[in-house]
Protein backbone atom coordinates (compact mmCIF):
# COMPACT_ATOMS: atom_id res chain seq x y z
CA UNK A 1 0.00 0.00 0.00
CA UNK A 2 1.30 3.38 -0.87
CA UNK A 3 0.55 6.54 1.06
CA UNK A 4 0.96 8.65 -2.00
CA UNK A 5 -1.85 6.97 -3.87
CA UNK A 6 -4.15 6.58 -0.94
CA UNK A 7 -3.96 2.83 -0.77
CA UNK A 8 -3.76 1.98 -4.42
CA UNK A 9 -0.98 -0.41 -5.25
CA UNK A 10 1.02 0.57 -8.26
CA UNK A 11 3.16 -2.06 -9.81
CA UNK A 12 6.29 -1.46 -11.83
CA UNK A 13 4.58 -1.83 -15.19
CA UNK A 14 2.42 1.19 -14.46
CA UNK A 15 5.12 3.46 -13.16
CA UNK A 16 6.39 6.11 -15.50
CA UNK A 17 3.78 5.48 -18.20
CA UNK A 18 1.69 8.54 -18.94
CA UNK A 19 -1.25 8.07 -21.26
CA UNK A 20 -3.93 10.46 -22.38
CA UNK A 21 -7.16 9.42 -20.68
CA UNK A 22 -10.48 10.95 -21.57
CA UNK A 23 -13.63 10.34 -19.58
CA UNK A 24 -16.56 11.09 -21.83
CA UNK A 25 -19.80 11.91 -20.02
CA UNK A 26 -22.95 11.72 -22.10
CA UNK A 27 -25.63 10.96 -19.55
CA UNK A 28 -27.70 13.15 -17.27
CA UNK A 29 -27.34 12.71 -13.50
CA UNK A 30 -29.82 10.98 -11.11
CA UNK A 31 -31.95 9.23 -13.75
CA UNK A 32 -29.21 6.60 -13.84
CA UNK A 33 -26.08 6.08 -11.75
CA UNK A 34 -23.61 6.41 -14.63
CA UNK A 35 -22.69 10.04 -13.92
CA UNK A 36 -21.94 9.41 -10.25
CA UNK A 37 -19.95 6.24 -10.82
CA UNK A 38 -18.07 7.91 -13.68
CA UNK A 39 -17.01 10.64 -11.29
CA UNK A 40 -15.73 7.99 -8.89
CA UNK A 41 -13.45 6.59 -11.60
CA UNK A 42 -12.22 10.07 -12.48
CA UNK A 43 -11.22 10.72 -8.87
CA UNK A 44 -9.31 7.43 -8.70
CA UNK A 45 -7.56 8.10 -12.00
CA UNK A 46 -6.01 11.20 -10.42
CA UNK A 47 -3.80 8.96 -8.28
CA UNK A 48 -2.09 7.47 -11.34
CA UNK A 49 -0.50 10.66 -12.66
CA UNK A 50 -1.99 10.30 -16.11
CA UNK A 51 -2.96 13.05 -18.54
CA UNK A 52 -6.65 13.10 -17.65
CA UNK A 53 -9.38 15.09 -19.33
CA UNK A 54 -13.16 15.13 -18.97
CA UNK A 55 -15.57 15.75 -21.80
CA UNK A 56 -19.24 16.62 -21.42
CA UNK A 57 -21.32 15.87 -24.48
CA UNK A 58 -25.08 15.43 -25.07
CA UNK A 59 -27.01 15.09 -21.79
CA UNK A 60 -23.68 14.83 -19.96
CA UNK A 61 -23.68 18.64 -19.79
CA UNK A 62 -26.60 18.40 -17.36
CA UNK A 63 -24.18 16.88 -14.83
CA UNK A 64 -22.56 20.26 -14.27
CA UNK A 65 -25.47 22.69 -14.37
CA UNK A 66 -25.84 24.96 -11.36
CA UNK A 67 -28.69 24.78 -8.90
CA UNK A 68 -29.07 21.03 -8.35
CA UNK A 69 -31.14 20.29 -5.23
CA UNK A 70 -31.70 16.61 -4.61
CA UNK A 71 -33.39 16.62 -1.24
CA UNK A 72 -36.79 15.93 -2.77
CA UNK A 73 -35.60 12.73 -4.47
CA UNK A 74 -33.50 11.62 -1.49
CA UNK A 75 -30.34 11.14 -3.55
CA UNK A 76 -26.93 12.54 -2.82
CA UNK A 77 -26.23 15.78 -4.67
CA UNK A 78 -22.80 15.05 -6.10
CA UNK A 79 -22.58 18.13 -8.28
CA UNK A 80 -20.29 19.94 -5.77
CA UNK A 81 -17.73 17.17 -6.28
CA UNK A 82 -16.95 18.44 -9.79
CA UNK A 83 -15.55 21.51 -8.10
CA UNK A 84 -13.12 19.31 -6.15
CA UNK A 85 -11.48 18.07 -9.37
CA UNK A 86 -9.13 21.02 -9.49
CA UNK A 87 -7.67 19.96 -6.15
CA UNK A 88 -7.08 16.54 -7.71
CA UNK A 89 -5.11 18.24 -10.50
CA UNK A 90 -7.80 17.42 -13.05
CA UNK A 91 -8.14 20.70 -14.84
CA UNK A 92 -9.01 19.77 -18.41
CA UNK A 93 -12.78 19.93 -18.60
CA UNK A 94 -14.27 20.26 -22.07
CA UNK A 95 -17.88 20.90 -22.98
CA UNK A 96 -19.19 20.57 -26.52
CA UNK A 97 -20.72 23.85 -27.64
CA UNK A 98 -23.38 22.19 -29.80
CA UNK A 99 -24.57 20.06 -26.87
CA UNK A 100 -24.86 23.13 -24.63
CA UNK A 101 -26.77 25.08 -27.24
CA UNK A 102 -29.11 22.22 -28.01
CA UNK A 103 -30.14 22.35 -24.33
CA UNK A 104 -30.56 26.10 -24.16
CA UNK A 105 -27.57 26.44 -21.83
CA UNK A 106 -24.56 28.72 -21.75
CA UNK A 107 -21.24 28.57 -19.93
CA UNK A 108 -22.76 30.76 -17.17
CA UNK A 109 -25.16 27.96 -16.30
CA UNK A 110 -22.30 25.62 -15.37
CA UNK A 111 -20.90 25.18 -11.86
CA UNK A 112 -17.26 24.59 -12.81
CA UNK A 113 -14.79 26.32 -15.09
CA UNK A 114 -14.75 24.55 -18.43
CA UNK A 115 -13.48 25.07 -21.92
CA UNK A 116 -16.33 25.20 -24.40
CA UNK A 117 -15.24 23.75 -27.73
CA UNK A 118 -17.09 23.10 -30.95
CA UNK A 119 -17.74 19.64 -32.38
CA UNK A 120 -14.74 19.70 -34.65
CA UNK A 121 -12.39 20.59 -31.80
CA UNK A 122 -13.99 18.01 -29.54
CA UNK A 123 -13.62 15.37 -32.25
CA UNK A 124 -9.92 16.16 -32.54
CA UNK A 125 -9.44 16.01 -28.77
CA UNK A 126 -11.09 12.63 -28.68
CA UNK A 127 -9.07 11.29 -31.56
CA UNK A 128 -5.77 12.15 -29.89
CA UNK A 129 -6.47 10.14 -26.71
CA UNK A 130 -4.90 6.83 -25.82
CA UNK A 131 -7.84 5.67 -23.75
CA UNK A 132 -11.43 6.92 -23.91
CA UNK A 133 -13.80 5.67 -21.24
CA UNK A 134 -17.37 6.61 -21.88
CA UNK A 135 -20.25 6.58 -19.43
CA UNK B 1 -1.84 -7.53 -28.32
CA UNK B 2 -3.31 -7.06 -24.85
CA UNK B 3 -6.98 -6.07 -24.54
CA UNK B 4 -8.59 -4.82 -21.37
CA UNK B 5 -12.37 -5.06 -21.27
CA UNK B 6 -14.83 -3.00 -19.25
CA UNK B 7 -18.32 -4.42 -18.70
CA UNK B 8 -20.89 -1.95 -17.40
CA UNK B 9 -24.12 -3.93 -17.50
CA UNK B 10 -25.52 -6.89 -15.66
CA UNK B 11 -26.18 -10.23 -17.34
CA UNK B 12 -29.43 -10.97 -19.21
CA UNK B 13 -30.87 -7.46 -19.02
CA UNK B 14 -28.55 -6.08 -21.68
CA UNK B 15 -26.52 -7.65 -24.47
CA UNK B 16 -23.39 -5.79 -23.37
CA UNK B 17 -22.00 -8.67 -21.35
CA UNK B 18 -22.65 -11.13 -24.21
CA UNK B 19 -20.86 -8.88 -26.68
CA UNK B 20 -17.96 -8.48 -24.25
CA UNK B 21 -17.69 -12.24 -23.86
CA UNK B 22 -17.81 -12.90 -27.61
CA UNK B 23 -15.19 -10.23 -28.13
CA UNK B 24 -12.91 -11.69 -25.44
CA UNK B 25 -13.31 -15.19 -26.83
CA UNK B 26 -12.58 -14.08 -30.40
CA UNK B 27 -9.53 -12.09 -29.27
CA UNK B 28 -8.08 -15.07 -27.41
CA UNK B 29 -8.79 -17.39 -30.35
CA UNK B 30 -6.82 -15.04 -32.56
CA UNK B 31 -3.81 -15.25 -30.27
CA UNK B 32 -4.31 -11.98 -28.41
CA UNK B 33 -4.36 -11.73 -24.64
CA UNK B 34 -7.22 -10.55 -22.45
CA UNK B 35 -5.43 -10.14 -19.12
CA UNK B 36 -8.35 -8.47 -17.35
CA UNK B 37 -12.09 -7.88 -17.55
CA UNK B 38 -13.32 -5.18 -15.18
CA UNK B 39 -16.95 -5.21 -14.03
CA UNK B 40 -18.46 -1.87 -13.09
CA UNK B 41 -21.92 -0.34 -12.55
CA UNK B 42 -24.51 -3.17 -12.77
CA UNK B 43 -21.77 -5.19 -14.46
CA UNK B 44 -20.86 -6.41 -10.97
CA UNK B 45 -23.91 -8.72 -11.15
CA UNK B 46 -22.01 -10.85 -13.66
CA UNK B 47 -20.03 -12.25 -10.74
CA UNK B 48 -22.58 -13.90 -8.48
CA UNK B 49 -22.57 -17.68 -8.20
CA UNK B 50 -26.21 -17.53 -7.08
CA UNK B 51 -27.13 -17.04 -10.74
CA UNK B 52 -29.32 -19.86 -12.07
CA UNK B 53 -30.65 -19.32 -15.58
CA UNK B 54 -33.00 -21.90 -17.16
CA UNK B 55 -31.10 -24.86 -18.66
CA UNK B 56 -31.90 -23.85 -22.22
CA UNK B 57 -30.26 -20.45 -21.79
CA UNK B 58 -26.58 -19.53 -21.74
CA UNK B 59 -25.00 -19.42 -18.28
CA UNK B 60 -23.32 -16.05 -18.40
CA UNK B 61 -21.58 -16.30 -15.04
CA UNK B 62 -20.17 -19.78 -15.59
CA UNK B 63 -19.05 -18.75 -19.06
CA UNK B 64 -16.89 -15.99 -17.53
CA UNK B 65 -15.55 -18.37 -14.88
CA UNK B 66 -14.55 -20.89 -17.53
CA UNK B 67 -12.84 -18.22 -19.61
CA UNK B 68 -10.90 -17.12 -16.53
CA UNK B 69 -9.82 -20.64 -15.74
CA UNK B 70 -8.78 -21.61 -19.24
CA UNK B 71 -7.09 -18.38 -20.28
CA UNK B 72 -5.95 -16.76 -17.03
CA UNK B 73 -8.32 -13.83 -17.39
CA UNK B 74 -8.41 -11.67 -14.26
CA UNK B 75 -12.11 -10.98 -13.56
CA UNK B 76 -12.22 -7.91 -11.34
CA UNK B 77 -15.40 -6.67 -9.67
CA UNK B 78 -15.39 -3.06 -8.48
CA UNK B 79 -15.60 -2.98 -4.69
CA UNK B 80 -17.56 0.27 -4.45
CA UNK B 81 -20.09 -0.68 -7.15
CA UNK B 82 -20.32 -4.18 -5.63
CA UNK B 83 -20.97 -2.97 -2.10
CA UNK B 84 -23.78 -0.77 -3.35
CA UNK B 85 -25.42 -3.79 -4.95
CA UNK B 86 -24.79 -6.52 -2.40
CA UNK B 87 -21.94 -8.18 -4.27
CA UNK B 88 -19.38 -9.38 -1.73
CA UNK B 89 -16.72 -12.09 -1.55
CA UNK B 90 -19.16 -14.68 -0.25
CA UNK B 91 -21.29 -14.65 -3.42
CA UNK B 92 -18.47 -14.63 -5.99
CA UNK B 93 -18.29 -17.34 -8.64
CA UNK B 94 -14.88 -18.92 -9.35
CA UNK B 95 -12.37 -16.71 -11.13
CA UNK B 96 -13.83 -13.40 -9.90
CA UNK B 97 -12.21 -11.17 -7.32
CA UNK B 98 -13.18 -7.87 -5.74
CA UNK B 99 -10.84 -4.93 -6.01
CA UNK B 100 -10.70 -1.19 -6.48
CA UNK B 101 -11.29 1.07 -9.45
CA UNK B 102 -7.53 1.51 -9.67
CA UNK B 103 -7.52 -1.86 -11.45
CA UNK B 104 -9.55 -0.34 -14.28
CA UNK B 105 -7.29 2.67 -14.66
CA UNK B 106 -4.28 0.36 -14.47
CA UNK B 107 -5.72 -1.78 -17.28
CA UNK B 108 -6.03 1.37 -19.38
CA UNK B 109 -2.40 2.23 -18.69
CA UNK B 110 -0.86 -1.20 -19.12
CA UNK B 111 -2.73 -2.77 -22.01
CA UNK B 112 -2.76 -1.85 -25.67
CA UNK B 113 -6.51 -1.27 -25.83
CA UNK B 114 -9.43 -0.88 -23.46
CA UNK B 115 -12.83 -1.74 -24.92
CA UNK B 116 -16.03 -0.74 -23.12
CA UNK B 117 -19.32 -2.62 -23.29
CA UNK B 118 -22.42 -1.16 -21.67
CA UNK B 119 -25.68 0.69 -22.03
CA UNK C 1 -10.02 5.93 -34.22
CA UNK C 2 -12.65 3.22 -34.00
CA UNK C 3 -16.10 4.28 -32.80
CA UNK C 4 -18.32 1.54 -31.48
CA UNK C 5 -22.05 2.23 -31.33
CA UNK C 6 -24.70 -0.06 -29.86
CA UNK C 7 -27.91 2.01 -29.92
CA UNK C 8 -30.66 2.08 -32.50
CA UNK C 9 -30.61 5.44 -34.31
CA UNK C 10 -34.39 5.45 -34.17
CA UNK C 11 -34.41 5.35 -30.37
CA UNK C 12 -31.34 7.22 -29.12
CA UNK C 13 -28.89 9.86 -30.27
CA UNK C 14 -25.69 7.78 -30.00
CA UNK C 15 -25.38 7.30 -33.78
CA UNK C 16 -25.97 11.03 -34.38
CA UNK C 17 -23.41 12.05 -31.78
CA UNK C 18 -20.90 9.57 -33.10
CA UNK C 19 -21.28 10.82 -36.67
CA UNK C 20 -20.96 14.42 -35.44
CA UNK C 21 -17.80 13.74 -33.43
CA UNK C 22 -15.93 11.23 -35.58
CA UNK C 23 -13.04 12.76 -37.48
CA UNK C 24 -12.64 12.18 -41.22
CA UNK C 25 -11.21 8.75 -41.96
CA UNK C 26 -12.40 7.18 -38.71
CA UNK C 27 -14.16 3.85 -38.56
CA UNK C 28 -17.59 3.27 -37.06
CA UNK C 29 -18.63 -0.21 -35.98
CA UNK C 30 -22.35 -0.77 -35.42
CA UNK C 31 -23.16 -3.55 -32.94
CA UNK C 32 -26.18 -4.72 -30.95
CA UNK C 33 -29.18 -2.44 -31.58
CA UNK C 34 -27.07 -0.05 -33.64
CA UNK C 35 -27.07 -2.52 -36.53
CA UNK C 36 -30.45 -1.06 -37.48
CA UNK C 37 -28.44 1.98 -38.56
CA UNK C 38 -26.80 -0.21 -41.19
CA UNK C 39 -30.09 -1.09 -42.85
CA UNK C 40 -31.69 0.58 -45.84
CA UNK C 41 -35.07 2.19 -45.97
CA UNK C 42 -35.19 3.55 -42.40
CA UNK C 43 -35.64 7.14 -41.32
CA UNK C 44 -31.95 7.12 -40.38
CA UNK C 45 -30.58 5.54 -43.57
CA UNK C 46 -29.91 8.78 -45.42
CA UNK C 47 -27.65 10.28 -42.79
CA UNK C 48 -25.66 7.07 -42.40
CA UNK C 49 -25.33 6.85 -46.17
CA UNK C 50 -24.13 10.46 -46.27
CA UNK C 51 -21.60 9.82 -43.50
CA UNK C 52 -19.91 7.18 -45.64
CA UNK C 53 -18.25 9.95 -47.63
CA UNK C 54 -15.97 10.61 -44.65
CA UNK C 55 -16.17 7.47 -42.53
CA UNK C 56 -15.84 3.73 -42.94
CA UNK C 57 -18.96 2.04 -41.65
CA UNK C 58 -18.89 -1.54 -40.35
CA UNK C 59 -21.67 -3.64 -38.86
CA UNK C 60 -21.51 -6.80 -36.81
CA UNK C 61 -23.07 -9.57 -38.94
CA UNK C 62 -24.12 -11.84 -36.02
CA UNK C 63 -26.15 -8.96 -34.56
CA UNK C 64 -27.78 -8.27 -37.94
CA UNK C 65 -28.64 -11.93 -38.42
CA UNK C 66 -30.06 -12.22 -34.90
CA UNK C 67 -32.38 -9.31 -35.60
CA UNK C 68 -33.54 -10.55 -38.99
CA UNK C 69 -32.11 -7.60 -40.89
CA UNK C 70 -29.09 -9.20 -42.59
CA UNK C 71 -30.89 -8.98 -45.92
CA UNK C 72 -31.49 -5.26 -45.58
CA UNK C 73 -27.89 -4.14 -45.25
CA UNK C 74 -27.14 -0.83 -46.87
CA UNK C 75 -24.67 -0.67 -49.73
CA UNK C 76 -21.22 0.40 -48.59
CA UNK C 77 -21.47 -1.12 -45.12
CA UNK C 78 -18.76 -3.66 -44.37
CA UNK C 79 -19.93 -6.70 -42.46
CA UNK C 80 -17.64 -8.26 -39.85
CA UNK C 81 -17.90 -11.10 -37.34
CA UNK C 82 -16.45 -11.02 -33.80
CA UNK C 83 -13.04 -11.87 -35.20
CA UNK C 84 -13.32 -8.86 -37.50
CA UNK C 85 -14.40 -6.77 -34.51
CA UNK C 86 -11.16 -7.74 -32.76
CA UNK C 87 -9.16 -6.84 -35.88
CA UNK C 88 -10.80 -3.41 -36.05
CA UNK C 89 -9.90 -2.67 -32.43
CA UNK C 90 -6.35 -3.86 -33.01
CA UNK C 91 -5.91 -1.87 -36.24
CA UNK C 92 -6.97 1.45 -34.76
CA UNK C 93 -4.83 3.34 -32.28
CA UNK C 94 -7.77 3.96 -29.95
CA UNK C 95 -11.44 3.19 -29.62
CA UNK C 96 -14.49 4.73 -28.07
CA UNK C 97 -17.87 3.22 -27.18
CA UNK C 98 -20.93 5.45 -27.61
CA UNK C 99 -23.02 4.05 -24.78
CA UNK D 1 -27.24 -2.66 13.65
CA UNK D 2 -25.36 -2.12 16.89
CA UNK D 3 -26.04 1.09 18.76
CA UNK D 4 -23.87 2.99 21.18
CA UNK D 5 -25.11 5.32 23.87
CA UNK D 6 -23.43 8.70 23.70
CA UNK D 7 -24.50 11.40 26.12
CA UNK D 8 -27.85 9.75 26.65
CA UNK D 9 -28.62 9.24 22.96
CA UNK D 10 -28.60 5.91 21.11
CA UNK D 11 -26.53 6.17 17.97
CA UNK D 12 -26.34 3.54 15.25
CA UNK D 13 -22.94 2.40 14.04
CA UNK D 14 -21.81 -0.36 11.68
CA UNK D 15 -19.61 -3.35 12.59
CA UNK D 16 -16.50 -1.24 12.17
CA UNK D 17 -17.83 1.57 14.30
CA UNK D 18 -18.64 4.03 11.51
CA UNK D 19 -21.75 6.14 11.97
CA UNK D 20 -24.75 4.76 10.09
CA UNK D 21 -26.39 8.19 9.86
CA UNK D 22 -23.89 10.93 9.21
CA UNK D 23 -26.36 13.47 10.60
CA UNK D 24 -25.80 11.97 14.07
CA UNK D 25 -22.37 13.55 14.23
CA UNK D 26 -21.53 16.13 16.86
CA UNK D 27 -18.44 16.85 18.90
CA UNK D 28 -19.42 14.46 21.66
CA UNK D 29 -19.87 11.70 19.08
CA UNK D 30 -16.49 12.60 17.62
CA UNK D 31 -14.89 12.36 21.05
CA UNK D 32 -16.43 8.93 21.53
CA UNK D 33 -15.28 7.70 18.09
CA UNK D 34 -11.79 9.00 18.83
CA UNK D 35 -11.69 7.10 22.10
CA UNK D 36 -12.67 3.91 20.27
CA UNK D 37 -9.76 4.54 17.90
CA UNK D 38 -7.48 5.21 20.89
CA UNK D 39 -6.79 8.70 19.61
CA UNK D 40 -6.36 11.39 22.23
CA UNK D 41 -7.99 14.44 20.70
CA UNK D 42 -5.89 17.62 20.89
CA UNK D 43 -6.41 20.96 19.18
CA UNK D 44 -4.26 19.67 16.32
CA UNK D 45 -6.55 16.67 15.91
CA UNK D 46 -9.63 18.87 15.92
CA UNK D 47 -8.04 21.09 13.32
CA UNK D 48 -7.77 18.14 10.91
CA UNK D 49 -11.19 16.75 11.78
CA UNK D 50 -12.83 20.13 11.27
CA UNK D 51 -10.94 20.59 8.04
CA UNK D 52 -12.26 17.25 6.78
CA UNK D 53 -15.81 18.20 7.70
CA UNK D 54 -15.52 21.50 5.88
CA UNK D 55 -14.04 19.75 2.86
CA UNK D 56 -16.85 17.22 2.87
CA UNK D 57 -19.52 19.86 3.23
CA UNK D 58 -18.12 21.75 0.32
CA UNK D 59 -17.37 18.90 -2.10
CA UNK D 60 -19.44 15.94 -0.85
CA UNK D 61 -16.46 13.58 -0.81
CA UNK D 62 -13.66 12.66 1.54
CA UNK D 63 -10.45 13.85 -0.08
CA UNK D 64 -7.78 11.40 -1.25
CA UNK D 65 -4.82 11.55 1.10
CA UNK D 66 -2.57 13.54 -1.18
CA UNK D 67 -5.37 16.00 -1.89
CA UNK D 68 -5.89 16.31 1.86
CA UNK D 69 -2.22 17.02 2.57
CA UNK D 70 -2.08 19.56 -0.24
CA UNK D 71 -5.24 21.31 0.91
CA UNK D 72 -4.08 21.35 4.53
CA UNK D 73 -0.70 22.73 3.50
CA UNK D 74 -2.51 25.52 1.73
CA UNK D 75 -4.76 26.33 4.66
CA UNK D 76 -2.73 25.47 7.76
CA UNK D 77 0.82 25.67 6.43
CA UNK D 78 3.34 23.18 5.00
CA UNK D 79 4.47 21.97 8.45
CA UNK D 80 0.98 20.47 8.86
CA UNK D 81 0.27 19.58 5.27
CA UNK D 82 2.39 16.45 5.04
CA UNK D 83 1.97 12.72 5.59
CA UNK D 84 4.31 12.56 8.56
CA UNK D 85 2.37 15.11 10.56
CA UNK D 86 -0.98 13.53 9.76
CA UNK D 87 0.22 10.02 10.59
CA UNK D 88 1.58 11.25 13.91
CA UNK D 89 -1.90 12.48 14.75
CA UNK D 90 -3.71 9.48 13.27
CA UNK D 91 -1.33 6.51 13.38
CA UNK D 92 -3.66 4.13 11.52
CA UNK D 93 -4.02 6.54 8.63
CA UNK D 94 -5.69 9.92 8.36
CA UNK D 95 -7.92 8.66 5.56
CA UNK D 96 -9.37 5.98 7.78
CA UNK D 97 -9.18 7.29 11.34
CA UNK D 98 -9.68 11.01 10.84
CA UNK D 99 -12.57 10.46 8.43
CA UNK D 100 -14.24 8.13 10.91
CA UNK D 101 -13.89 10.61 13.76
CA UNK D 102 -15.09 13.41 11.47
CA UNK D 103 -18.21 11.40 10.70
CA UNK D 104 -17.52 11.04 6.98
CA UNK D 105 -18.59 7.98 4.96
CA UNK D 106 -16.45 4.89 5.26
CA UNK D 107 -13.84 4.74 2.48
CA UNK D 108 -14.92 1.99 0.10
CA UNK D 109 -11.45 0.69 -0.48
CA UNK D 110 -10.70 2.33 -3.73
CA UNK D 111 -10.15 5.88 -2.53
Amino acid sequence: MSDVTGGIDMDDETEGVVKKFMFLNRKAPYGTIYALEALEVVLISAAFDQDVSLAFVDDGVYQIVKGQHTKGIDQKNFSPTYRALEGYDIEKLYVEKESLEARGLTEEDLLVDVQVVDSAAMANLMAEQDVVISF
Amino acid sequence: MKFGILVNEGPYNHQATDSAYQFAKAAIEKGHQVPRVFFYHDGVYNSTRLTEPPQDDRHIVNRWSKLAEEHKVDLVVCVAAGLRRGIKDEVLAPGFRISGLGQLVEAGIQYDRLVTFGD
Amino acid sequence: MLHIVNKSPLERNAVDSCLRLATKGSAVLLIEDAVYAATKGTAASAKVQAAMANLKIYALAPDMEARGVAGRVMEGVNLVDYSGFVDLVAEHKNCQSWL
Amino acid sequence: MPTVNIAGKDIEVDEEGYLTNLADWNEEVAAYLAKEEKVEMTDSHWEVVNFLREYYNEYQIAPAIRVLTKAIAKKLGPDKGNNKYLYELFPYGPAKQACKIAGLPKPTGCI
